[in-house]
């Protein structure tokens, strides 16, 4: 009913810089949808073509069945949460609320029903009254979701809506927003710069760089299988170690060789790359301390520059071969700042990537 | 601690108010006192007291043929009241839609309003009484408050408040609301800008209420004079009088004193 | 030489509000000593007593064998990193880190060597020619930590340096912190209200609330063993979990009852309260999806409200005998929301506190 | 797109800069165009071409022995100067010793100095001759710039900006950092004020180099007056001249121009 689909769109500025260059993507009905990236990867100027506020080069974009390109953001049937709220200072909140309805000629009875069901869900009825600036960083948040909802949108659009708000209330939104997601049931299309608030919020998450998409996919996906360097260092917190290393044939398989490490990877992706240098990626939690997983070719010996304990686990910053290494481990199997540590690397999880296309090899 | 100091905070506040305050309505005070006192009373000095002679004073002023007061009074509300009116709106017009829309010409019109703002009045006199009369416009109140539409100070005020206090979302967010483009500026620019309209009406109603140079090229037609018009010659009259040593008419001096 | 001790110190500011009633607490040479809580807590003013900014009402304070309550800062030998930077804006960067040696009439060419030094360390050498105002917020934040170290303070004092810098570069610096620490090998006092900030960098950590010092550990006995609610609840992240419930007595044993669950607990410190209520704190990685863990009488079956996917592993938000709880557990083991699962409580690690004087009961 | 915008403003900025230099610089070139011109000539009317007759002028203002401009001048520069040095430095270091340091009086001092704010000189006019009568100092320069050391209108502006521009933070780093307090003072906070001290600087002097009332009052002796006294004279002769239709000396219309 109200998917949305870009087909080869263009988008060139008046000062003839291109934000995005050639962009298909199709956004399903009642799907969460996260754009990510750097800034300037074109993922706001996305969010404004689809709203109408941003004006489309070239390419086709539909909403549903429909050909929007030049329909006027009223009739699209689109609500919008801003970075700033954009909440208007002049008006109460109920009034912040009931104004889209009000245009619409909606009959006052039902606009109050329908502010008020909305201020309920959000836990806003105390404030009806108030004006935007008594209100707190959060609560307006919230107005700018109410007025976004009591419209019944076919698409929610949100820009970068959690970036004003300190970590707490940031992790509580989170939340809230993934929640009014499942109650509305429409399509959400969500902008942030955060591979955290991606990460837990979105169905699937496309990730952007330069206006390309990189890769649009499952969180679980993207996380497990990122397709380039890109993604695999840009998904995760703590990053992706990357670790230079070097091809080897020994007997029928392969070795990775950095260091005085030698990790078998028996995977024929592999054979063309043999004497040459590729970069690895492991994530911080896929080296072990934990003795049951020391095999055979799979250890390296690290000295610990630092140690970060963060309760249940330890960050531990390593120095091997003259390549820093973040991990975490367990807090009972971490060791302190200035020793050296023995770590297993699950071969299992270890990604490689090409050195100079930055694809992925094998994982 | 916070408290504390807004609380001695408003006190100074409250201090330097109300000797201002005073400063202000003392002259107001006597303005009014001097409207009650008979000529003579008012050159033997000032007084706080009033005089009785406030009927008199006011009937000579309002019977005096050669100064209509009242439809003075009349027009220079008029002109006045659509000069502040058109100015604000318009010049906030002007500014939102050079603040709010990307057009080719948009730096271009800037420059132009810019350079109009620059120019004074003086220069362009001549030609405007020219205009006007061609247009059969002389001798009428419309030329007085009809060039209020194109201001440009009060334009590149609005322009500037706008860059400081309407970001470009709010109004993003009332397009997607559903308002068109009127109704975003009436219904949420209009709002917003308050003070800053608030400010240049007063001054727009003043300067406009104070003109005399364009109202004295323009009407010759007594009805249709403005009250500054009248202020000149009643003091012309005033000064004829006092060098004749004949000042005895109480009336100029009250009205001098009223409107100066 | 140069640890830090408070005798029964006592700060009331003018307007008679007393912010610390009655401090007391020993920092030792050469230690990394945050003081957290939040805000309002009188760390800050705790850090201006220890720099001479701010002072002392009644009691003793010493730095070394020093009684300082009335030795001016200059003559303190401290050096402090304050939450604005507050550089000079009209000085240089080189001018910024000179200026302390140049008062204290520092010959030329050793105050060059210094500043070059602590330049280096800093990767501050490009910059030395700036102003201020042309650094970005990473930059001047090193700027203010190479003023404080060119002086070779006794004692380094950081409030807050860490809050006006975005996420990713207060990790950076965090780390860097600590490396400096270790280098400089001076008492370190260093105020934030951010708990993983204080977890990752102190040696020992104070944690503080109006004004009264709640626990001063080492963060992993914070972490481990919380004396009271307050510091249960402050350390950790996401939260710990506080469950209401009942203590009954089972056989020899006690059981804490709430909703279907009936966990075992043979504490003895349980007997005085037997039929009361008591608060259970369960921290999130302490319920465990995975079956080994299953035992007798620890597992509860929790409807999940919120799934939030962080990669290597999942929060999971539970709703169980309507109360909210979190969870952390490995990603292979999560469920979606709108399920159900079963997760068993780590008896071990559960915490046991007093509902009314709130301190910890047993752990 | 902010690169290009950034282009185009700096257009309208330098267009609309070379016009209004072009007016203010107008007035200066007339001003030099007038001084060598002789009286006949300017009373010809308009020109834009320079005379032959500045020495002449010249040296008709510099020999009339009523008004020795020369010593004029050094007077009205001595005065200036240290008016504007002393006022923008001790309201500095008054405003920074309200700001910066917490006293029990802190609030009525504050008080005390905007109620003086408030205080037209003309009130205090006679019994600061008075004082300075008993103390001495009557047709001596000082009391034309020892006041101004007490300067509450700058006072209460540099208070304002320390409040925009000086985080006590600074105060605070500079005194961990080994200074005393004079030394902040002088070494940070002085420093960090510069916009704020040219500003008021240059506003000293020019109220100080305009100002007629109190030097006229305190001055008798023709080697110590300043400029203002000077060009009252000479417009007073300038006035009697014309009056008797005997405007023939070209110094004092040169003159008048100069300074006015």
């Amino acid at each position: 009913m109200a998917g949305i689909t870009f087909k080869n769109v263009v988008k060139t500025y008046d000062n003839g810089v291109t934000v995005v260059p050639d962009l298909n993507m199709e956004i399903k009905d009642k799907e969460f949808v996260v754009l990510v990236g750097p800034s300037g990867c074109g993922k706001s100027t996305t969010l404004r073509m689809i709203a109408g506020l941003e004006s489309i080069t070239s390419g086709d974009m539909y909403i549903g069945d429909q050909r929007m390109n030049s329909v006027p953001p009223k009739e699209r049937n689109i609500a919008m949460v801003f970075q700033s709220y954009a909440l208007y200072p002049h008006m109460s909140v109920y009034k912040n609320m009931a104004f889209a309805l009000e245009l619409a000629k909606t009959p006052k009875d039902e606009i109050d029903k329908k502010v008020h069901a909305a201020a309920e869900i959000l836990g806003l009825e105390p404030y009806l009254d108030r004006k935007p600036k008594a209100l707190s960083g959060g609560q307006r948040q919230r107005v700018a979701l109410g007025r976004a909802m009591v419209r019944n949108p076919e698409v929610f659009l949100l820009d970068e809506p959690l970036s004003n708000l300190d970590a707490k209330l940031r992790t509580e939104m989170r939340s809230q927003i993934s929640k009014l997601h499942k109650q509305l049931g429409t399509t959400f299309v969500y902008v942030t710069h955060d591979q955290t608030e991606a990460m837990t919020m979105g169905d699937r998450i496309c990730v952007m760089k330069d206006g390309v998409i990189q890769q649009f996919d499952t969180p679980q996906n993207l996380y497990d299988t990122p397709c380039n360097l890109f993604v695999a260092g840009f998904i995760g917190s703590p990053q992706m170690n990357f670790i230079n290393a070097k091809v080897e044939k020994e007997g029928e398989g392969y070795v990775l060789c950095f260091g005085d490490a030698r990790i078998k990877m028996n995977r024929r992706e592999l054979a063309p790359y043999v004497g040459k240098e590729v970069i690895c990626g492991v994530r911080p939690e896929d080296f072990h301390a934990e003795p049951q997983f020391f095999g055979e070719g799979n250890e390296i010996d690290a000295y610990i520059d630092l140690d970060e304990m963060m309760g249940s686990e330890s960050y531990l910053y390593l120095n091997y071969a003259g390549q820093k290494l973040v991990t975490r481990v367990p807090a009972r199997y971490a060791k302190k700042a200035e020793e050296n540590i023995k770590l297993a690397i699950d071969t299992e999880k270890l990604h490689v990537f090409d050195k100079d296309t930055e694809l992925t090899i094998c994982q | 601690m916070d408290k504390k100091t807004s609380h001695a905070r408003t006190i100074v506040a409250y201090i330097v108010l109300i000797f201002l305050t005073f400063l202000c309505l003392f002259f107001f005070y006597i303005l009014i006192v001097n409207a009650t006192r008979s000529h003579p009373e008012i050159q033997k000095g000032f007084s706080m007291i009033p005089g009785h002679s406030f009927m008199k004073n006011l009937k000579s002023v309002l019977n005096d043929a050669n100064i209509p007061v009242l439809s003075g009074i009349k027009n220079s509300l008029i002109v006045s009241s659509l000069s502040a009116l058109l100015a604000t709106y318009f010049s906030a017009l002007t500014a939102y839609g050079l603040y709010a829309y990307n057009f080719k010409l948009k730096k271009p019109a800037f420059i132009f309003i810019m350079l109009i703002l620059v120019m004074p009045t003086q220069v362009s006199a001549m030609g405007f009484i020219n205009l006007i009369t061609k247009m059969g416009m002389i001798n009428t109140l419309y030329p007085l408050f009809l060039p209020s539409i194109a201001a440009p100070a009060v334009f590149y005020f609005m322009y500037s408040y706008m860059q400081s206090s309407l970001p470009l979302e709010l109004v993003e967010a009332a397009r997607i609301d559903g308002c068109g483009e009127f109704k975003t500026f009436n219904r949420i620019v209009i709002p917003i800008m308050k003070p800053a309209l608030a400010v240049q009406a007063i001054f727009a109603f003043v300067q406009s209420w104070n003109n005399y140079f364009i109202p004295a090229l323009v009407i010759s037609d007594n009805s249709k004079k403005t009250l500054p018009i009248h202020r000149t010659t009643v003091k012309r009259r005033c000064l004829y009088l006092l060098q004749h040593s004949e000042a005895r008419t109480s009336s100029s001096s009250t009205w001098a004193r009223c409107t100066c």
